[in-house]
């Protein structure tokens, strides 16, 4: 079976600073993949260049086995792919229903889409209290939850979510956890970025450490525990 | 007040071409939140291109009225879908990343460029020209007042156009889409959306309602000239204010009401009749003190 | 043997509304510089520096300055705007520059100073509206409706033709100004269809007259529609439907082109030029005015003084537009008035017209 | 609670629409205390804030901060009473300069005079130079690095570095009230960590300053707040040390989820 | 590359070149001399940047401003005397000096404050009209000039409330039904000349009348040296005064409301008082320049203060860099100057001009003279 995410030699690079510099890795599928990095290590720029939303300078990206780099996001997208974006990003005047809606923009059936949104509803009552609310309006926590809501609308073969705890309050903090770990049973590839280290490495399969944009370390979340070098990379 | 009915009759002929024109400026900035000043100029090369379809239609031996008349349509749509376009893929793509106001700037310019070059290039394109009419002329006379089946099919026409618009904008997947790509780029191409398509769509969208609105004007006035499209954009632009962004029936209301405005100030006004437009404007300075987001406000959506 | 290059300037609009006119104008004196340029016993070269004014006093004033402040330019060939040409006799009188209206009719021009540099072969509104109260009263009309634009033209206009037509027992039942860029006219013509009026006047150019001409029909006002010299321009015609057209009456100063000897070989010379564009209602204005500036030069040298003092003592000279005798004011006084109406499409002498024998008639003609 | 309280809200209520963001909440501050305001998502606490710093006139209550109403006061009126505050979602202006960004901060304390800004070149120079330095230094504790670049664009920097610029805007003008809203979203634990003790550093330099702070990390709550107050739904719920709210069952199902 | 001279030689170098070609620019007659003047232009604009000279030109700018301002003066001061016989190339410099002038008007409000005002043309035209009619009936023109300004900036209160209550999209449309209703409004009055406009007597200061030809070391000069000359100083005073706000605290609270509302009110920024303070101030500076304007042309007329005109320009400060007071005059210089130049090709040249105005959008898109980030005083602070 192809990797869900197979990245090899990658450069990136906004303007004149490089920001990835041979990045490369794996990301199997059905497992739950973690990325670390402290601030600035080039976390969101990865995520970015998988999406085609920085095209990266050199390397290749494959997802699900098909080359990607270079495509359009919403053909990248159309592969089975769905993104939760770093700082929540809602589109502040559209209302929640109408946010989560576009999180489904690929799936043609209006019964499908009602469907998950029942499900997203389920699982986070505040969107359903809230549905017509515009979205920009909503709590910094509440944003949150648009963001993963919207990102679960997707159905996607491969999640990728960039800190979707981050102002969240520590109940749904644990929730997000559990939400990530029943989509690996449901046989989702999940691509995790996180700065909650030991919460994420409890629930990962394997995990890689950025640093300066280079990976540093790299392996099984048990590796990754007792690795020196990710102390090193992360701890200081 | 034997003439009262004409004159509303009037009013809501000058409204609804003023609305057209605003409905497509609140979905330029209301949905796409860009200001294109180019879009009466726009509407006057729709106007332009229906006027040179409609002769064209003639010289081909179409010599029946409808069958001008839709020629007239499908090009001007057409031609001005395909310009509304090449404008979003040439000029405002490129100036996304922008500060807002040059893209004002260069549709602005973009503006003057389409009216010089019909005026330059156009066959006598500096004159006015005769538009054909094409709609049944009959009309019924009740005393003074006149009422002609042409100007009522153009308000009918016009409203339902609107009409059709929002329920487009807000009803369909498209809609939702293009919404979604005036807020966020990069979200609504993460979501999936072909951000490039949807804009291109949303420009050749709202400009063939220029187009609606140039050939109207051309079925009305049965005249047209290169100049046709400044001060109609002007006001277009200001009647979609008043009525507010946030909804495209806030078009309908503001044009209506600038119509209403120059009704009243050309001839229920103790000045001059040329004094109408200074009442207009003036009024509509003193609504946006009242009202600073209109008439039909947005709903806040920022916040701390 | 190479000859001395002399320049000249025209100015008038060859942008915006009025631009056909410009055109057509700018066209007839580059003609006129041809000609003689070709003619072997010219003693000088001309050329013609051309300028736009836009219609704009503004902007007339800024060419008006670059021309006359151009060394080499001898004399000019200026405005058709009556407003432009009003802005700039000051600029030209500062320069000593002689120049010959060719087309402005504003009385103002030529009447309101004492500026040796201004003359004008073209005659003024004056006459104009005179001639039309005249005309027009006798036709049988009674009541008037007047739409003027807000310009020292349109204005003037309704100056002079309301104070003759009440003179010759004509009323006038209501007047309305309207800016020059207006689109919309509904309200003011229903107000004027519920006086009923026997002639709509209207004093302005072109892009105007068309649109109330198109409207009046729009809310069945079948009153006759009365112009000024400003819609004497192929483009009014081609602007309207052929139906609404037809009767439109007009006035315009100068005898008719076409009836003058002068005139054909005019016409025919500027077919032969190939020009893009027609010479329109007053090319032959431009040109006749071009004329008279090369002759003067030819006569007294490229010299602005001596033009000048030699334009001064023109008397009864002919030219294509009939003779020219200018006045202590530098005005052509030899006020010869045309009338026109619309006939199948074209204007046509109202003497010739089938109008005139009878076999046809004007809107609400008794 | 009055006397030596520095800011009492008194059945402050805010509602927006259908939604009850706040609704009839009482607490206090003292004068040099550590409030910690916790609570669910959407719970009220940026509201508060909000309705504190003039932002939102609330809908019913009163407001009392240093011994005067400030109940419905504008946000100049509130900052000139001596309340600064951070946001949620950075504010700050990315064209403009670190130094810059600090001086909007600093607003209140710079000679505002027309005369004195254009003409007095030299007395301005005298001022922004004396401004400099102050901000100079106030940064240099955050971050030595950003202190030597304090003329670059704020736009250009990373997320963690901004967070700390505002701070330092907040901080400049010695407020007497810093209102916190999740300073360290984002961060590692260790620079939450970092970030904590530079606040807590200054605080002391500044002596005495009072801090109210929202966060959703209980580690650091802990660590620093004197007391807590408990917002759910917009109502308080409870109220105490860390230690009581934490154990109180009511928190730990609406907020911490129980252990 | 050209490390190795002193950054203020290489200012200094680069400002004679810009005075020399601006000479031999203002010169050309032809067409093809003309674009290719402007292609050359380009071509060293571009070169010049890969030498680094306008790295040496903001370091010399940053570390004395006051040195490089006075080259510029002086330089612009030649480019007057080189032409101090020719009528028209006076009339066109001192039309760009006063264009830069309102350009800065402009600048305070909307590049610092963030109020658009698309009626410049219009508190342009207070001004002139102000002269109009006040020169003519015999106020000192030494006060007209600044009565112009304060009929401008009065004039303007009557827009205060909207302009103050509205943002955005919204606000916009306040200022242009403004400068459509001023228009209309002086065509339709007759107090005001109507679409005629109104004569300008030439200014008289102290006994120095503007419109008498001054004797330049014994050659007679154009008259329009004294409005040349007049107009460089209210620009460079307009200048400096807009500088000095930039660099303080006040210009500071100015940027601070147009770029974050919400937060400038969190830190005791009047928001009100601020975009009314730029409002005025703007306006009054437009109004002076407008005044001068007025008694130059010796014409004001309603359609040389349209709502396009006010496009235009909006066009001159988004060109030359919102904010960015150098901007403002190289901008002001190419839109007044280039569709003048272009005169021979006339019908073609708005096409043109609309033309050229959108490749610099394009590939400019910050404008000609980006504003860098605020220094208060040169190599502030160290
Ligand atoms: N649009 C941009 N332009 C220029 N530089 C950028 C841009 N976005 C990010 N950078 C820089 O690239 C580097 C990597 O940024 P990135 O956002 O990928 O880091 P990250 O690992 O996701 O950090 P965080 O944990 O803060 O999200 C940082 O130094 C950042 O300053
Ligand atoms: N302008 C507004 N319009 C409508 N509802 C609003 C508005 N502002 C806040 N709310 C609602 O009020 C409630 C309280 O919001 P608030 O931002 O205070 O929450 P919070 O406690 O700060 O949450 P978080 O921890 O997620 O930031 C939320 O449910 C929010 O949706
Ligand atoms: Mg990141
Ligand atoms: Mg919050």
């Amino acid at each position: 079976m192809d990797a869900a995410i197979e990245i090899s030699g990658l450069h990136a690079a906004y303007d004149k600073a490089d920001v990835l510099i041979d990045v490369s890795l794996t990301v199997a599928p059905g497992t739950i993949t973690c990325l670390l990095g402290s601030n600035g290590a080039g976390k969101t720029t990865l995520i970015r260049a998988i999406l085609g939303l920085t095209p990266p300078r050199a390397g290749s990206v494959k997802v699900f086995g098909a080359e990607v780099t270079g495509e359009a996001t919403h053909r990248v997208i159309a592969r089975g792919v769905a993104c939760i974006p770093e700082g929540r990003r809602m589109f502040p005047k559209l209302t929640v229903a109408e946010n989560l809606r576009l999180g489904a923009y690929q799936e043609p059936s209006e019964a499908e889409i009602k469907r998950r949104l029942a499900e997203v509803y389920d699982t986070f009552p505040r969107l359903a209290e809230r549905r017509n609310q515009l979205a920009g309006t909503m709590s910094g926590g509440e944003q949150a939850m648009v963001s993963i809501g919207r990102g679960l609308m997707g159905k996607p073969r491969l999640l990728i979510v960039d800190e979707p705890s981050l102002g969240l309050s520590p109940l749904y903090v644990k929730e997000n956890f559990r939400i990530i770990e029943g989509i690996r049973a449901r046989g989702i590839t999940v691509f995790l970025v996180e700065q909650n280290v030991h919460q994420t490495l409890a629930i990962a399969d394997a995990g890689y450490v950025l640093s300066g944009g280079r990976v540093v370390a790299g392996g099984t979340a048990a590796e990754l525990k007792s690795n020196a070098e990710f102390h090193a990379a992360y701890f200081g | 007040m034997d003439l009262f009915g004409q004159y509303v009759v009037n009013g809501l002929m000058l409204g609804t071409v003023y609305a057209l024109v605003a409905v497509g400026f609140t979905l330029f900035f209301g949905v796409l939140d860009v200001i294109k000043f180019s879009h009466g100029d726009v509407l006057m090369v729709g106007a332009f291109t229906g006027f040179t379809a409609a002769s064209g239609a003639a010289a081909l031996g179409f010599s029946h009225p409808l069958a001008q008349l839709a020629a007239t349509v499908v090009f001007a749509l057409a031609g001005t879908a395909a310009l509304g376009a090449a404008i979003a893929r040439w000029l405002i793509l490129p100036l996304k990343s922008a500060p807002r106001l040059n893209i004002l700037l260069a549709t602005l310019m973009l503006g003057t460029a389409l009216r010089e070059s019909v005026r330059l290039f156009y066959p006598d394109g500096s004159n006015p020209k005769a538009f054909p009419a094409l709609l049944p002329t009959s009309s019924w006379q009740w005393g003074q007042f006149t009422l002609r089946a042409d100007s009522s099919i153009l308000v009918v026409t016009g409203v339902l156009v609107i009409v059709g618009l929002h329920l487009l904008i807000n009803r369909t997947r498209l809609g939702l889409a293009i919404r979604a790509v005036a807020q966020d780029e990069e979200t609504a191409r993460t979501m999936g959306i072909n951000y490039t398509l949807i804009v291109l769509v949303t420009f050749a969208l709202g400009s063939s309602i220029a187009a609606v609105a140039g050939v109207m004007n051309g079925l009305y006035y049965n005249e047209i000239n290169f100049g046709m499209g400044l001060l109609l954009g002007l006001i277009g632009f200001s009647a979609a204010i008043i009525g507010g962004l946030g909804n495209l029936y806030g078009a309908i209301l503001g044009g209506f009401l600038f119509a209403a405005l120059q009704m009243i100030g050309a001839v229920a006004m103790p000045f001059a009749s040329a004094y109408k437009d200074v009442f207009a404007f003036a009024v509509v300075i003193a609504l946006m003190a009242w009202k600073p987001t209109g008439l039909i406000p947005e709903r806040a959506s920022d916040r701390v | 043997s190479a000859k001395d290059t002399v320049k000249i300037a025209f100015i008038g609009p060859l942008s915006g509304g009025t631009a056909s006119i410009g055109v057509g104008g700018r066209n007839s004196a580059e003609l006129a510089v041809r000609l003689r340029n070709a003619d072997p016993k010219a003693k000088y070269a001309y050329e013609l520096f051309s300028q736009d004014d836009e219609c704009k006093p503004n902007v007339g004033v800024q060419v008006a300055t670059k021309a006359a402040a151009d060394r080499k330019v001898v004399g000019g060939i200026t405005h058709y705007c009556s407003a432009v040409a009003m802005s700039t006799v000051d600029v030209y009188h500062k320069f000593n520059l002689p120049v010959i209206v060719w087309g402005a009719v504003l009385p103002d021009i030529t009447y309101a100073n004492d500026y040796k540099e201004i003359h004008r072969v073209n005659g003024t509104m004056v006459n104009q509206n005179e001639v039309a109260a005249d005309f027009m009263t006798r036709a049988g009309y009674k009541t008037w409706v007047i739409l003027h634009d807000t310009t020292d033209y349109g204005k003037g206009h309704n100056a002079y033709f309301s104070k003759f037509v009440t003179e010759k027992g004509g009323k006038v039942l209501a007047t309305f100004g309207v800016t020059a860029d207006q689109q919309d006219f509904t309200a003011e013509l229903t107000k004027a269809k519920e006086l009923k009026p026997d002639v709509i006047y209207f004093g302005g150019l072109t892009p105007l007259g068309i649109r109330i001409r198109q409207q009046m029909d729009k809310l069945g006002i079948n009153a006759q529609f009365e112009g000024v010299s400003g819609i004497v321009s192929d483009a009014f015609i081609e602007g309207l439907d052929p139906k609404l057209a037809e009767g439109v009456l007009a006035f315009r100063e100068g005898a008719p082109v076409e009836k003058l000897p002068g005139g054909q070989y005019f016409l025919s010379e500027y077919e032969k030029a190939k020009f893009d564009q027609g010479p329109d209602a007053y090319g032959a204005f431009s040109f006749a005015a071009t004329n008279l500036l090369i002759d003067a030069i030819e006569a007294v040298g490229p010299d602005r003084k001596k033009v000048t003092a030699y334009l001064d003592d023109i008397k009864n000279r002919d030219s294509i537009v009939g003779p020219i005798t200018f006045d202590d004011h530098g005005q052509n006084t030899v006020a010869l008035i045309t009338k026109y109406v619309i006939q199948d499409g074209k204007w046509v002498l109202w003497e010739d017209s089938e109008y005139a024998a009878g076999k046809r008639k004007l809107a609400g003609a008794k | 609670m009055s006397g030596e309280m520095l800011l009492s809200l008194e059945g402050v209520a805010k509602s927006f629409g259908g939604v009850r963001a706040l609704n009839d909440v009482s607490f206090g501050v003292a004068r040099g205390e550590i409030l910690g305001l916790i609570g669910p998502n959407g719970s009220g606490k940026t509201t508060s804030f909000n309705v504190l710093t003039g932002l939102y006139a609330p809908n019913g209550g009163r407001i009392a901060f240093d011994g005067a109403d400030i109940t419905g006061a504008s946000p100049q009126a509130v900052y000139r009473a001596g309340i600064a505050r951070t946001f949620q979602r950075s504010r700050l202006c990315l064209e403009l300069s670190i130094f810059d960004n600090i001086m909007v901060g600093n607003h209140g304390r710079l000679n505002r005079g027309l005369w004195h800004n254009l003409f007095a070149r030299r007395a301005l120079k005298a001022e922004h130079d004396a401004a400099f330095a102050e901000a100079r230094e106030l940064v240099a504790l955050f971050s030595p690095s950003l202190a030597d670049g304090m003329f670059q664009a704020v736009g250009a920097l990373p997320m963690i570095e901004r967070r700390r610029i505002e701070i330092c805007r907040a901080l400049i003008a010695r407020p007497k009230l810093l209102l916190l809203d999740e300073p360290s979203a984002g961060m590692t634990h260790d620079e939450t960590h970092q970030l904590m003790s530079d606040i807590l550093a200054v605080r002391e330099r500044l002596g005495n300053l009072t801090i109210i702070l929202v966060e959703h990390e209980m580690g650091v709550i802990e660590r620093v707040s004197d007391r807590c107050v408990v917002l759910n739904y917009g109502e308080k719920i409870a109220e105490g040390t860390y230690q009581e709210v934490a154990s109180d069952p009511l928190v730990q199902e609406a907020y911490l989820g129980s252990a | 590359m050209l490390n190795r001279f002193p950054p203020l030689a290489v200012a200094a170098a680069a400002v004679l070149a810009g005075m020399v070609f601006a000479i031999v620019f203002m010169e050309q007659e032809s067409d093809v001399a003309v674009i290719s003047l402007i292609a050359a232009a380009a071509l060293a604009a571009w070169l010049a940047g890969r030498a680094g000279v306008a790295e040496a030109v903001s370091r010399a700018a940053l570390a004395s401003p006051g040195a490089l301002s006075a080259l510029v003066a002086a330089a612009g001061l030649g480019v007057v005397a080189a032409f101090a016989e020719d009528h028209f190339p006076l009339l066109m410099l001192a039309t760009v000096m006063l264009y830069a002038t309102v350009a800065l008007g402009l600048n305070v409000q909307f590049g610092y404050a963030g109020v658009v005002n698309f009626a410049g043309a219009a508190f342009f035209g207070i001004g002139a009209y102000t002269s109009a009619k006040l020169v003519g009936s015999g106020v000192p023109a030494i006060l007209s000039l600044p009565l112009g300004g304060l009929f401008a900036a009065l004039v303007g209160l009557a827009l205060v409330v909207p302009v103050v209550r509205t943002r955005g999209h919204y606000a916009a449309v306040v200022t242009i039904a403004f400068a459509v209703l001023f228009k209309t409004f002086l065509e339709v009055n007759d107090a005001f000349g109507g679409p005629q406009g109104l004569p300008v007597a030439a200014m008289n200061v102290l006994g120095w009348d503007f419109g008498d030809a001054p004797t330049l070391f014994g050659a007679d000069a154009s008259f329009y040296l004294n409005y040349a000359l007049a107009a460089f100083a209210l620009l460079a005073l307009a200048f400096t005064l807009v500088r000095r706000l930039e660099r303080s605290w006040l210009g500071l609270a100015l940027d601070a409301v147009r770029l974050d509302e919400t937060g400038a009110a969190c830190y005791g920024i009047g928001i009100r008082r601020n975009k009314i303070f730029a409002f005025v101030l703007g306006n009054a500076i437009i109004g002076v320049a407008g005044a001068l304007y007025g008694c130059m042309q010796g014409y004001v007329a309603p359609t040389s203060f349209t709502f396009s005109d006010g496009l235009i320009l909006v066009a001159i400060v988004l060109l030359g860099g919102m904010g960015s007071p150098w901007g403002m005059i190289l901008a002001a210089a190419i839109v007044v100057v280039l569709p003048e130049k272009l005169q021979a090709i006339q019908e073609y040249r708005f096409l043109l001009f609309s033309a050229v105005v959108i490749a610099i959008l394009l590939f400019r898109p910050s404008g000609l003279l980006p504003r860098r980030v605020r220094r208060y005083f040169p190599e502030g602070g160290r």
